[in-house]
């Protein structure tokens, strides 16, 4: 299917030296900052959230903080609250106690739509496309997060309208292009394979210009060599600015792109650290890898 | 794509317009062929076919078709005006729900709003007094609908599909029964004497009179083109897009930075402005109206009418408009051939007949949009046929 | 003589047509259809007289909607050969419509339209065979006081404009002796009468006076009876139909009283109840008489020689025409010259007739 | 052979999903598809289950044409589908779950002696019996899935992806309860990303692209195959 | 206002609100169970209720009934009765089942969008109920006086009557009975696994087909019952019979949760005493008003209605 359009290993760490103004595709944000910068200022601080579900405590009192420019995963087993940690994070739920601070700001009680437009990006577990939109229109919903023009400026074809019409639509397509799918822009969504619904969701997250993407097992149903190809994507992701959350519960994908890692279990933050320190964490090991990974 | 995607720079607006061109060529038949045509050739047609449509109240002159295709036992002009108010209530439901995907049983609320308000600030019944002319009532006549639409979408943001629709067809039964049940409103007493559009031929008499409905077709006529290209320019933005993504996965939507609320108030207002539009240009050609203009039917029939044109296409919504107020006119002066009646009798027998066919061999409607029509090709042949 | 109706020079004034204009489908057909067959059998029995087809009919269906009827009328004017009208039935159509043959000039005779400010518009075409609802309701309100002798009346309507104007005259004249009021929806908009028929058991009254037609009032007729309620229902002529003891059954009808600005049709001897029952297979409906009244004064009107509207309007004006249900005779805004009002009232028998009962002063 | 599929093309509107794919599973094998992403892999579970017509081609199971035969009826003949996405009932219990399994089946002691079995493979859903089955985890709807297929007591199994979404713990409880169930005497035909594993366990497998078969063999001489390595194990 | 009324009238219109409300609790399974697994709105589900009720007044006009007759003896009554519920419940499940197989399986077979099974629903309802309507000349039939009614016991100035009870009583159980079957039967829970997935009900060996006609056939049986039930109270019945009640049955479907079997009856029962008591409070002619803004501030406050929907409840 679409391999030729994804870039092996090799090339991404191609791409990964490219210059500047290259990045430019994925971020505006990006132009005014060092492409590759793994670690810097706090992002986002998730202090002490706890979430309940009736009896169910899908979060329990979770604490951590993302810097800007890395990759963070978020792991642990079935049921342990990683979706739900996600859908607090861009206002799908309210938590019931703690808070969550994005570039210093409270983003508790914040509209969904004001959260993306703030910088915080996902993509869905259970692929939540528009399915009977092209894929392009898909990417150019999220891209009209930032335009400025309304009803009116569309029911009277004001030039701005126009202009914002023509931009949003060249940096659609070239979104597509970047996660590689550009040959089914005019395609409808739901004719499209599981991988590239995968990957027309990671373009639609990324039009709406985030500085935060959160990725939610964007591998799964991928065979490895497929997961080798994201693991290119997310690190360019990465490397055009954008600071990149992720859940995966692949081991060897994991353990290869992450930066750091928060492990949860019952809702409840059990281990924290480097890729190597959590994979030898005897408490992970018990939770969720089993016996010791043997990909890895 | 790889190093040779993103060294190479994107193509700017070439890419668009071809874009856009493929879409419209992918199609087939008459649109298809339209749409293959160059900008000239498609405003020329479309300045034709506007003309057409201005000439159809002599389309009985026509030997041979004309006869076939005027009404019998209603002045054509007349039945003409009544199709044109009835195209602009498809026209403005159809942003609700074709667009919008917001099931809206109760439309008909909004006509009545637009039609009540200029009663009561025009007709010498009214407890206002006030006895203005119809044109200076339509403009508040108009913000009024449009505020009651947002008014009844409101309170109903959060509600779901099928909720929305009983909800929507209860406020349309809670106006009509206030309409008939309070003083102010006057119930079946009506308002008599509401004025007609202003304006004089040169001899003085008046261009819209009571005995010719030739100059308030053509007024019909000229809002709802109006209203088209209105309708057309939001469909072809952000506010289309945003209305579609809503339809297909609000909260989706919602986490991609469509903001919601908004658009779907926005709906439910530009749905009832156009309504009004079609109640303010019913008042003014009445003279009289009471409550039982505005019954619950009235409003099915209209949905029935955009879904079988074609919901979400604003050609396949003026045709299902034209049709539903067409087809039972047209039904007049027919016998049937049983039991020697007027076939008007069974109109709406026949009407739900026709609608059920319609529908089983068009599910996507008469014109669908070429997006509904893809849809539904793809979905046909997937549903299995061992059933 | 049976010359063709086309040979105008054979027999001087034929070869014209007079319209029906109303409600001959949809839910308000029942009057329509009851006025239409009045008008159609005297034109029938003009004919025969006359030649097969002097005088046409042709008929018009309003739908009785006020939204419906101005392309009807506007339909009906575009025929430079129909000479007038009877209709149309109801009042809010009236409104609609008659200014579009005022505009034509064709004169129009509703056999129905009681509402009271019709006359009020300064229309010169229009005339009503019917005396308005000023009349009627002192009427009933007299029948009610001074012969049922009732000292607790409940009075209701269907908030039609019908139903609401008659019934606010009746209240305004029984002053005091109404002890509760409430108001229904219109026919066909509502069956379950539960709240109504509770408030008029404990309210005690004797007499329910029902502004409205005949099925509410059947329907409500047969919840008070199962209620238990002794009392007995009054109404006016919107009830006085066979329809009424359809829905209630002829026991529980029994009793019931309607008033008519009419008289009955056998006082003035002549064969219109047989007639009519020949000719359609049914009992002549509310309405008919007066329907075949208005088709015979005009149809006298043109065979005497008023063959265009101006003229057959001008007949109006000065015709006093003794008819089978009353005597016609017109004041200039086209209302029924008092003098010719008669109100009587009519008794459902066990078998569901109404009878005549007596005459009742209107004032 | 218990099953056959021949020259098998499947349409999805206008998009042709399987290209005349022939595949056959002989009774008491575990048989493994693998492939890339929308290589059709579960559209072939789909149309061997009878969830989507097939356009042409043939599907013999234990002799009989099933082709046109409607996907309940293929449950009484002792097909039984595990899908992809799980499609458990959310409103139902765990227990309701299970004996939705076995819906077709009238003899309640059987019925009950595989309740049974199922418990003793997934001591997890005997725990949550009464649990409502939205508000399981991902990897206990997993179980309930295949928990679920298993009660209609099929002759042949199809699983969908039984691993996707798992954490690595459990993966490996499934792919061990396969070999279990099929030891236990039911044909498995196995669908998977996890191609190391499904491979290492099966019989035999085929390897599917873009709605063609392009290669079958034993489990384990694909495994061993270059081409395969490169393309579906990942970097070996 | 007439809060006086009210109180004074509070047991009388208590009773009959529940026995009105019984009839449209009836009526609105057949939305519900429509719904719940079709996610339709079966719009011709009024005519399926007209049909029964029309279907009862034929069976007993073979026996010359007619509004005029008088009541006939006890056995006879009761066996008139079953014969009409036996007629209502026939013409009113078949009118269901014609309804599916023309206006809903040619779309289904073509998995048309859900609109499209609106507006055929739409259709349908149109035609039987105009072609009734044109069939009777829009008149009004009256019902024969089965059930006099007499008062069973008095409370205060609470007359409860027979067939108040009857009708209460018959609603009760056909309810939970069906209920029953829902919940506890193989076919129960076929059509509830249908509603919850349809995909792997067939997987299951659930024949989807059957399991929707058998939906469509029980709202049917539950229609019929109701028609019956709704002849009797009223007395009569004409062509727009369905259309009316119909309306008010759906606002109680949506009302207690639609595709809740109890939320249907919760709604039915609430949506008739509400009417009654805001008839009596504000005047009758705002009853049906009444019923509206009551089902406005509850979806307000719960979108789901009161019990939420249950028959495919989380459908994935
Ligand atoms: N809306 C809800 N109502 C009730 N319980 C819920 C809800 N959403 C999630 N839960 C529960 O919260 C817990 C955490 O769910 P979550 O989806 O976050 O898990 P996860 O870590 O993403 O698991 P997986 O790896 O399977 O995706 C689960 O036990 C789940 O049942
Ligand atoms: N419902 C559908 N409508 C249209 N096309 C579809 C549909 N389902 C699948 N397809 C298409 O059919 C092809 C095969 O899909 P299938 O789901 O069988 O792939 P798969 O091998 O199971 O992939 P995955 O590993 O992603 O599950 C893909 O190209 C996909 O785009
Ligand atoms: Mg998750
Ligand atoms: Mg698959």
């Amino acid at each position: 299917m679409s391999e030729p359009h994804i870039e092996t290993p090799g090339e991404a760490d191609e791409a990964n030296a490219r210059p500047v103004d290259q990045a430019a595709p994925v971020g505006g944000t990006a132009t005014d900052q060092p492409p590759v910068k793994p670690i810097g200022d706090v992002l986002l601080e998730v202090d002490n959230v706890t979430l309940r579900f009736g009896g169910v405590v899908a979060l329990n009192e979770v604490s951590f903080s993302l810097r800007k420019g890395e990759i963070f995963g978020l792991i642990g087993p079935n049921g342990a609250g990683k979706t739900t940690c996600f859908n607090v994070m861009t206002g799908v739920y309210r938590p019931t106690s703690g808070g969550i601070r994005f570039q210093g700001q409270s983003i508790i009680g914040k509209k969904k739509h004001e959260i993306t437009r703030g910088g915080i990006a996902r993509t869905f577990q259970n692929v939540r496309l528009f399915p009977e939109m092209t894929a392009l229109e898909n990417v150019m919903v999220g891209a009209d997060a930032h335009h400025k023009t309304s009803v009116i400026a569309a029911l009277f074809r004001l030039p701005r309208h126009h202009r914002e019409e023509r931009t949003g639509r060249d940096r659609s397509y070239q979104l597509l292009r970047f996660v590689g799918i550009e040959h089914r822009a005019g395609d409808v969504a739901r004719n499209l394979s599981y991988g590239e619904q995968r990957r027309l969701e990671i373009a639609r997250a990324l039009a709406t210009n985030p500085t935060l993407l959160c990725l939610d097992e964007p591998a799964a149903g991928f065979n490895p060599a497929e997961k080798t190809q994201l693991l290119a994507l997310i690190r360019k992701i990465r490397d055009s600015g954008v600071t990149v959350l992720l859940i995966e519960h692949d081991m060897r994908l994991v353990m290869g792109v992450t930066d750091r890692i928060v492990v949860l279990e019952f809702g409840k933050k059990i281990a924290e650290g480097t890729p190597a320190e959590v994979r030898d964490n005897p408490a992970v090991i018990a939770a969720y890898l089993g016996v010791p990974a043997d990909a890895a | 794509m790889t190093t040779e995607a993103t060294s190479s720079p994107t193509p700017k607006t070439p890419l668009s317009a071809q874009e856009k061109k493929n879409a419209r060529e992918d199609r087939g038949g008459v649109r298809g062929w339209y749409g293959r045509q160059s900008k000239p050739v498609r405003i020329v047609l479309g300045v034709v076919f506007a003309a057409l449509a201005f000439l159809l109240p002599y389309v009985g002159e026509v030997p041979l078709i004309g006869p076939q295709i005027v009404t019998q036992g209603i002045d054509w002009p007349s039945a003409l005006f009544n199709m044109s108010y009835y195209v602009l209530l498809a026209l403005g439901l159809n942003v609700v729900v074709g667009f919008a995907g917001l099931l809206d049983l109760g439309y008909v609320g909004f006509f009545a709003v637009g039609a009540y308000t200029v009663a009561l600030l025009a007709s010498p019944d009214s407890v206002l007094r006030t006895e203005w002319g119809w044109l200076a009532a339509v403009p508040i006549g108009l913000t009024v609908a449009m505020i009651s639409g947002l008014v009844l979408g409101y309170p109903t943001l959060r509600l779901r599909g099928d909720y929305l629709a009983i909800v929507t067809l209860g406020f349309a039964e809670i106006i009509r029964i206030v309409a008939t049940s309070t003083e102010t409103l006057r119930g079946d007493r009506g308002f008599s004497d509401i004025p007609h559009p202003p304006g004089e031929f040169s001899d003085g008499k008046p261009i819209f009179g009571v005995a010719d409905a030739v100059p308030y077709y053509w007024l019909g006529l000229a809002v709802i083109i109006l209203v088209i290209f209105g309708v057309r320019n939001l469909d072809n933005s952000r506010v289309g897009r945003s209305w579609l993504a809503i339809r297909e996965d609000q909260e989706a939507a919602e986490i991609m930075g469509v903001r919601t609320i908004k658009y779907k108030l926005w709906a439910f207002a530009i749905g009832a402005f156009i309504g009004g539009l079609g109640g303010v240009m019913f008042a003014g050609q009445q003279g009289f109206m009471n409550s039982q203009t505005f019954i619950l039917q009235f409003s099915i029939l209209v949905l029935a009418g955009v879904v079988m044109g074609g919901s979400g296409n604003i050609a396949g919504a003026i045709l299902g408009g034209a049709l539903i107020s067409y087809i039972p006119d047209r039904l007049r002066g027919i016998e049937d051939p049983i039991w020697g009646t007027d076939l008007f009798g069974f109109r709406f027998a026949i009407f739900g007949a026709v609608i059920i066919a319609i529908m089983i061999f068009r599910p996507q409607g008469l014109i669908p949009s070429r997006r509904r029509a893809m849809e539904l090709k793809d979905r046909e042949k997937e549903v299995a046929p061992i059933e | 003589n049976s010359d063709s109706g086309s040979d105008d020079t054979a027999s001087g004034n034929c070869g014209y047509k007079l319209a029906f204009f109303g409600a001959l489908t949809g839910s308000s057909a029942n009057l329509g259809v009851n006025i239409e067959q009045g008008f159609e059998l005297a034109i029938n029995q003009f004919n025969e007289k006359k030649g097969s087809d002097c005088i046409t009919v042709a008929k018009f269906d309003s739908q009785g909607e006020p939204g419906v009827a101005p392309g009807v009328a506007r339909n009906l004017v575009a025929d430079k050969k129909i000479l007038a009208v009877v209709g149309p039935p109801f009042s809010g159509e009236s409104e609609a419509a008659v200014p579009i043959f005022e505009a034509a000039g064709i004169p129009s005779v509703s056999p129905s339209a009681t509402r009271v400010s019709l006359t009020a518009n300064g229309w010169k075409t229009f005339h009503r065979a019917v005396a308005n609802d000023d009349a009627q309701g002192p009427a009933a309100a007299n029948y009610i006081k001074d012969v049922m002798k009732a000292q607790k009346v409940f009075v209701a309507n269907d908030q039609s404009a019908y139903g609401a104007g008659l019934s606010e005259v009746v209240q305004k004249t029984l002053g005091a002796a109404v002890v509760a009021t409430d108001k229904t929806e219109a026919d066909g908009k509502q069956t379950d009468f539960s709240a109504l028929v509770q408030k008029v058991v404990s309210s005690q009254a004797t007499v329910l006076f029902y502004g409205g037609y005949y099925q509410n009032a059947g329907l409500i007729r047969k919840a008070l009876t199962s209620a238990g309620w002794k009392g007995t229902l009054v109404g006016g002529d919107g009830m006085k139909d066979v329809g009424l003891a359809k829905a209630a059954g002829n026991g529980p009808a029994t009793g019931t009283i309607v008033t008519c600005p009419c008289s009955p049709p056998e006082k003035a001897g002549g064969t219109f109840v047989t007639d009519y029952k020949a000719k359609w297979n049914v009992d002549a409906g509310t309405y008919s008489d007066v329907a075949y009244d208005a088709a015979n004064m005009l149809l006298q009107g043109i065979d005497a020689g008023n063959n265009t509207p101006e003229k057959l309007n001008t007949y109006l004006k000065t015709v006093e025409y003794k008819g089978i249900a009353n005597t016609y005779k017109f004041t200039d805004t086209g209302e029924l010259d008092p003098n010719f009002i008669k109100v009587w009232t009519f008794k459902f028998d066990p078998t569901g007739n109404q009878i005549a009962d007596q005459e009742v002063p209107t004032a | 052979m218990l099953l056959e599929l021949k020259d098998v093309t499947l349409l999805y509107g206008r998009i042709q999903a399987l290209h005349g794919i022939s595949l056959a599973v002989g009774e008491g094998e575990i048989v493994a598809l693998i492939g890339a992403n929308g290589a059709g892999k579960s559209t072939t579970m789909r149309a061997i289950s009878g969830l989507r017509p097939v356009a042409q081609g043939t599907i013999h199971f234990n002799g009989e044409d099933i082709t046109k035969l409607r996907a309940d009826l293929r449950v009484v003949r002792g097909v039984s589908q595990s899908p992809e996405g799980r499609g458990i009932f959310p409103g139902m219990s765990v227990r309701e779950n299970l004996e939705m399994g076995a819906y077709t089946r009238r003899n309640r002691a059987e019925i009950n002696e595989d309740l049974d079995r199922v418990f003793t493979l997934f001591p997890r859903l005997k725990e949550r019996e009464k649990q409502v089955g939205g508000t399981m985890s991902g990897g206990e709807q997993q179980m309930l899935a295949v928990g679920r297929a298993l009660m209609s007591r099929p002759k042949l199994l199809l699983l969908d992806e039984p691993s996707m979404g798992l954490a690595p713990m459990l993966i490996q409880q499934i792919f061990d309860i396969v070999v279990e169930i099929n030891q236990q005497g039911t044909t498995v035909l196995l669908v998977e990303q996890n191609a190391q594993q499904a491979l290492s366990r099966a019989h035999r497998a085929y390897v599917l692209e873009t709605g063609e078969i392009v290669k079958s063999g034993t489990g384990a001489e694909l495994l061993t195959d270059p081409s395969v390595k490169d393309a579906y194990l990942g970097v070996a | 206002m007439n809060f006086s009324g009210l109180i004074q009238d509070f047991g009388p219109l208590t009773i009959t609100g529940l026995a009105q409300g019984a009839i449209i609790a009836l009526f609105a399974l057949g939305y519900t169970l429509v719904y719940g697994v079709l996610r339709l709105i079966n719009f011709a589900h009024s005519e399926v209720f007209l049909i029964g009720s029309y279907a009862c007044l034929i069976v007993w006009g073979f026996f010359g009934l007619d509004q005029n007759s008088a009541t006939p003896n006890v056995l006879s009554v009761i066996g008139l009765l079953l014969l009409g519920l036996v007629a209502a419940i026939i013409f009113s499940g078949l009118t269901a089942l014609g309804v599916e197989l023309v206006a809903y399986r040619p779309l289904r077979k073509r998995n048309a969008p859900p609109l499209a099974f609106l507006i055929t629903a739409i259709g349908a309802s149109l035609f039987i109920s105009e072609t009734v309507g044109v069939m009777t000349q829009r008149n009004i039939k009256g019902v024969p006086p089965l059930i006099q009614p007499r008062d069973v016991f008095v409370i205060g100035n609470m007359h409860v009557t027979n067939l108040q009870i009857l009708i209460i009583v018959l609603a009760l159980v056909s309810m939970f009975l069906l209920d029953r079957f829902i919940n506890r039967s193989r076919l129960g829970r076929g059509i509830r696994a249908v509603a919850q997935n349809p995909d792997s009900a067939a997987l299951m060996g659930v024949n989807k087909s059957r399991v929707i006609s058998l939906v469509f056939l029980l709202g049917g049986l539950m229609a019929g019952i109701a028609a019956v039930m709704y002849d009797l109270k009223i007395g009569v019945t004409r062509f727009d019979a369905g259309f009316l009640l119909g309306i008010e049955a759906f606002t109680a479907a949506v009302l207690g949760g639609i595709g809740n079997l109890r939320g249907a009856l919760l709604g039915g029962l609430l949506l008739g005493l509400l009417q009654n008591y805001a008839a009596s409070l504000f005047g009758t002619e705002w009853l049906h008003a009444a019923s509206f803004v009551l089902l406005v501030l509850i979806l307000v406050v719960r979108p789901t209605g009161l019990l939420g929907e249950s028959l495919g409840r989380a459908r994935a």
